[in-house]
């Protein structure tokens, strides 16, 4: 019965666990309880790739209601593999959650925030699993409204306008994915995203689904923070608490990179979105300025981790580069580096956080020789950084080299100068921080020791995969190849 | 003899809009808004009447309702900032 | 036949209106009333989709046979709902910002964060 | 015969509503101050509500539908004067006064 | 006469939109932004979209009116008028923002054209098998708690989201009832009597709602929003003092977790049983039974939620207006 249930309690567990973890109120029981809840969550997800693997896409109708009348979780090889990334650091986060929290909120903010956490959990996943494109616009706000309320509980009071402005434009993302669906809806009566892909062909040579496709790529762009629409997210990344930053950096703009996807290739085709419609001239543009401008952004920043969110938007521009191509090899870099990206910079923000447990600060002056008064966080934020240069070995690299291939099977070798740009870019703001960690003498005013193990253990876990997956990546091509194969396939 | 009413009602709401934009003391805008509140009422129950629709008649009941919480609502808050900005002058 | 789009073009204006405010103005609570006018706006844009003329509200009634569409109003409930939920946090976050900074004008926020 | 009665009846009711409503609204937007316009339109908006649900509670079909809208008709009979009153006493605490008849 | 209203009402919509735009004091824009969700309201009944209209009257002129009008009360009255930039970049947006749309809106099925395909494809069957398949007259209700039963639930997290943000923000445990938000409108004699008189009545007609949905128009939601605003309007006349000790912050949140709960487990339940998640044939003895159950309870649940989530919003606010006002003095 559970095996069969799969799809509908990946979402339903932290859904239902949300409220009542909310019931519990202590956070000293509230902790436990999410984190029991983020591991069920990942056994669901991992057993739900496994499925799939086996047996195909499944399908599961919400309410017994076949679709197109009811909604229909669909699960195929893309969504279990981004599901399975959300759900795994949703579990290593809530992990490291327990003492970073403790430490940098009042007692009563703490349960607030781990149900709040929860909420954002259930959204997101209900997004990568859904196959119905209103239920991504339901779940969407679910995971956008916990954010702000995970991002507003940052100490400083820049977290409050970083907050409104996010929420302005995370609504503006939304309505405009909401009005794209609705002129999608109009031209061919259906929701359901596998009928709306049969459908659409019949009518994909009208002015209203050109506008309908117009209105859902800008919203979902605006969601996953594209160059120059990133405007919401280097503040909110900065001022947020360390676990938020690292959970949203890690797992939100993946899901709405996700969820452009879905809709270009699965629900419009790649036909109508690369041959009709100049998606892939314009994506590509926009990331390759996305990869070059935010990078150099970030060299300039003194607050680092305002400096490692400029970089995510500079990240976010190599996935968009693969998914531009438009080819299978292009869409699988893209899902690649959505998988890596997320580890690397989990991880991190992750580290950041062990920083800021013991110093306070995330401001450059407090790296002050941090190579000797910590020497494992400072390794983490090292390596991941490597990482994100893309030095061999990592799981940086592996994503890039595809990346490159995939630009050069398609002749445009201009682009490996410019991922090769970028990759220097991220060195000097990596050397920035060696730097300072590593030659400059510690204050000996203040005494700073290794953060505790508690957070040191989740932080190394996501770092060290980094490394695994860049040695052994039979698991992370083989999947993602697959899921951009169904994904570019399609249903027809 | 329906649509005489609607359209005399419908000039109402015009005109009670055109009040409530142009002011120019905030009660003005208050008195209008509550007037185009109570036609709306009245506007619903007539378009009920020619459905022939008693259950839509429950939605005119609602806007009675909110349209009476909405302007006790205004004069509360207001008294209250005036009240303050008071004390701040003085 | 008059109709034709008509509706749909003023909707199009009015969420114009909506967007303008929201991108335009600088007072956070204005921004706020700027996005429920955009919402209320795509609220609007549905359920003109799914009028069907002469059709009746969709309940069921003995000799009835032509019922407007009764999806988008399924739908335009959640987007409602949503659209307070939203403003309720917006709410909240303007009344902290407002004591945090003594001031619900962006461009005063902003000097104050750039001295800070 | 009853039903022509009715009938005509509720129409002299709609109608005369109707133009007590507008005689309201233009009371509402031509008169001079805050004091005259809010006489102008609660003089004639209680009436005009009672006129025009009345002529509604003539016409209903079912007695489901008057008892609904006897229930609108006392809520707005309620309502109205009250916010009506409120608006006015906080007008004149919020210092606004009569321009007209205050003797200057 | 459907057209007519039609044309009337979009022309009141535009003039109030565009006064927003131009208007700087703040109460004004608000009570404008009221009129705005009545007159859409009324235009949602005009193309018989009756649930939506009620929907929309009680939360946007009502309990989104309310809250601004509370925001209002703790910041300033009028938005500032100071020198900025021209508005060419937005103004050029949104230009080529409406420009798309209406060049969207052009191959667009006519207004009200019975033969568009939205009325073909999936609609149909909504409306020729819910009678026999949910065993309910009102469609909507069916189709929002049973066919599209899942989105709801989504809905009523993001209400209790909402609801969890604003605690969070505003929100503060205990020592709250020492607090009083000042002078209530207790000293108008009037309105105390007709509010005594009006918050049972409101209560019983939010019952009415929550009960009469599946025949009419109403629902969990409406219901929810009609009761907490008949505490609202409590609030307002006698004092949040006096409404919280009727219903006291700890017991709304105990209501907003248990209304979602409730929901989500009546989806188990169905699980359970053997059926897939939200399917509520499998809870009665006979399908129609079933969704009949399932559907009073997820009603239930929501109306449960959105009322425990908007009156404990309210009350945060009335909180953070006491706690100004304790400060002030």
């Amino acid at each position: 019965m559970i095996s069969a249930n799969l799809p509908a309690l990946q979402v339903i567990i932290p859904l239902l666990a949300a409220p009542l973890a909310f019931l519990l109120r202590k956070p000293r029981l509230v902790w436990p309880f999410a984190l029991l809840t983020t591991v069920l969550t990942l056994l669901v997800s991992i057993g739900l790739l496994q499925q799939v693997l086996d047996q195909g896409v499944i399908s599961y109708a919400m309410g017994g209601w076949s679709p197109p009348w009811g909604i229909e979780y669909r699960v195929d090889s893309a969504n279990a593999f981004v599901a399975l990334i959300v759900s795994a650091m949703g579990a290593i986060v809530m992990f490291y959650a327990g003492t970073s929290i403790r430490h940098e909120l009042p007692e009563h903010k703490q349960t607030l925030f781990h149900v709040a956490y929860l909420l954002c959990l259930a959204g997101l996943l209900g997004i990568v699993v859904t196959g119905d494109a209103f239920n991504v616009f339901v779940f969407l706000e679910v995971s956008s409204l916990s954010t702000y309320i995970m991002v507003s509980l940052g100490a400083n009071r820049r977290a409050l306008t970083a907050t409104f402005q996010y929420l302005i434009m995370g609504t503006l993302g939304a309505t405009f994915i909401l009005i794209g669906v609705g002129l999608m809806y109009v031209m061919t009566g259906t929701l359901n995203m596998v009928d709306l892909a049969q459908r659409l062909p019949e009518v994909a040579e009208t002015r209203t689904i050109y506008s309908a496709f117009a209105f859902v790529t800008v919203g979902v762009c605006l969601k996953l923070a594209l160059f120059p629409l990133h405007g919401w997210l280097p503040n909110a990344y900065a001022y947020a608490p360390s676990v938020a930053t690292a959970f949203v950096a890690s797992t939100a703009t993946k899901v709405a990179i996700y969820v452009l996807l879905r809709f270009v290739l699965t629900i419009f085709g790649v036909t109508f979105s690369f041959n009709t419609m100049p998606l892939g001239q314009i994506l590509m543009v926009l990331a390759i300025l996305a990869i070059l401008i935010p990078s150099t952004v970030a060299i300039y920043q003194t607050n680092i981790k305002r400096l490692f969110a400029y970089s995510s938007v500079g990240q976010v521009g190599y996935i968009i580069l693969g998914i531009s191509f438009g080819t299978v090899l292009g869409v699988s870099a893209g899902l690649l580096h959505i998988f890596n990206h997320a580890l690397m910079k989990g991880g991190i923000f992750l580290a950041l956080g062990c920083l800021y447990y013991r110093t306070g600060s995330v401001q450059l002056d407090a790296f002050r020789g941090l190579g000797k008064t910590m020497p494992w966080t400072m390794a983490a934020i090292v390596v991941g950084g490597l990482g994100l240069v893309g030095v061999p070995l990592t799981a940086g690299f592996i994503s890039k080299w595809y990346l490159v291939m995939a630009a050069l099977e398609q002749g445009y070798w201009p682009l490996a100068v410019v991922v090769l740009a970028g990759s220097l870019l991220a060195a000097v703001y990596l050397w920035k921080l060696v730097e300072m960690a590593y030659f400059q003498q510690p204050d000996n005013a203040t005494e700073v020791r290794e953060a505790p193990l508690a957070l040191l253990l989740p932080t190394w876990l996501v770092i060290a995969s980094t490394i695994y997956f860049g040695i052994n990546t039979d698991l992370t091509i083989g999947v993602a190849t697959l899921a951009a194969e169904t994904l570019i396939e399609g249903v027809r | 003899m329906y649509i005489a009413a609607t359209a005399a009602i419908l000039i109402v709401m015009t005109l009670a809009v055109i009040r409530a934009v142009m002011g120019p003391t905030l009660y003005d805008r208050i008195l209008a808004g509550n007037m185009f509140g109570t036609k709306t009422v009245l506007l619903i129950a007539i378009m009920s009447a020619v459905a022939g629709r008693a259950d839509m008649v429950d939605i005119a009941l609602m806007y009675a309702l909110i349209n009476f919480i909405g302007t006790i609502a205004v004069l509360r808050y207001f008294e209250y900032w005036s009240e303050e900005e008071e004390k701040a002058e003085s | 036949m008059v109709l034709g789009l008509y509706n749909y073009w003023i909707v199009v204006l009015l969420m114009m209106t909506g967007f303008y405010i929201v991108i335009a103005h600088g007072n956070l609570i204005k921004k706020v009333v700027g996005l429920n006018i955009f919402q209320t706006s795509v609220i609007i844009m549905y359920v003109s989709m799914g009028k069907v003329r002469d059709g009746a509200p969709p309940i069921l009634t003995d000799g009835v046979t032509l019922y407007s569409n009764p999806l988008p109003h399924v739908l335009m409930l959640t987007a409602i709902v949503v659209g307070v939920a939203t403003t309720a946090l917006a709410l909240s976050l303007v009344i902290r910002i407002n004591e945090a900074y003594g001031s619900v004008e962006e461009e005063d926020i902003h000097t104050q964060e750039q001295s800070s | 015969m009853i039903l022509v009665i009715l009938d005509i009846l509720s129409w002299i009711c709609l109608l005369t509503g109707s133009f007590l409503g507008i005689s309201g609204a233009v009371g509402l937007f031509r008169f001079p101050d805050f004091f005259t316009r809010i006489h102008a339109s609660g003089v004639t908006d209680t009436m005009c509500t009672v006129l025009i649900i009345g002529g509604l509670m003539l016409q209903a079909e079912s007695w489901q539908m008057v008892a609904k809208l006897l229930m609108i008709l006392l809520l707005l009979t309620y309502t109205s004067p009250t916010s009506a009153h409120s608006l006015a006493k906080s007008a004149i605490r919020g210092g606004l006064r009569p321009t007209l008849g205050s003797g200057d | 006469m459907v057209n007519l209203i039609d044309i009337v009402l979009m022309g009141l919509l535009l003039i109030t939109a565009f006064a927003i735009v131009r208007m700087r004091d703040l109460f004004a824009i608000v009570m404008l932004f009221s009129i705005y969700s009545l007159a859409s309201a009324s235009f949602f009944v005009n193309l018989d979209a009756v649930d939506v209209a009620l929907t929309e009257a009680a939360v946007g002129a009502g309990i989104s009116t309310v809250l601004m009008l509370g925001t209002l009360a703790m910041t300033r009255r009028h938005e500032e008028r100071r020198p900025r930039q021209p508005h060419l970049l937005p103004l050029f947006i949104v230009a080529v923002t409406g420009a798309v749309l209406i060049y969207g809106t052009l191959d667009m099925p006519h207004f009200a054209d019975p033969a568009a395909p939205i009325h073909q494809h999936v609609v149909p069957r909504y409306i020729e098998q819910s009678g026999t398949e949910i065993g309910i007259p009102n469609i909507v209700a069916s189709i929002l708690a049973s066919y599209r039963g899942f989105d709801t639930l989504g809905e009523t997290a993001v209400v209790f989201t909402a609801g969890l943000g604003v605690l969070t923000l505003l929100g503060r445990f205990g020592r709250r009832e020492e607090l009083s938000d000042g002078r209530s409108m207790y000293h108008d004699m009037i309105l105390r009597v007709i509010g005594k008189a009006l918050v049972p009545l409101m209560l019983l007609f939010a019952l009415y709602v929550q009960f009469h949905g599946e025949l009419g128009p109403g629902g969990g939601f409406q219901a929810g929003v009609v009761a907490a605003a008949a505490f609202i309007l409590y609030s307002i006349v006698f004092g949040w003092d006096r409404a919280q000790k009727i219903i006291s912050p700890f017991a709304l949140n105990i209501m907003m977790a248990c209304g979602v709960s409730l929901y989500a487990l009546v989806g188990v339940a169905g699980m359970l049983l053997g059926g897939e998640f939200l399917n509520y044939n499998v809870l009665g003895s006979y399908p129609a039974g079933g969704q009949h159950l399932g559907i009073f309870l997820v009603e239930l649940g929501v109306g449960i939620t959105v009322a425990a989530v908007m009156l404990s919003i309210y009350f945060d606010f009335a909180a953070r207006l006491a706690v100004r006002k304790l400060e002030g003095e």
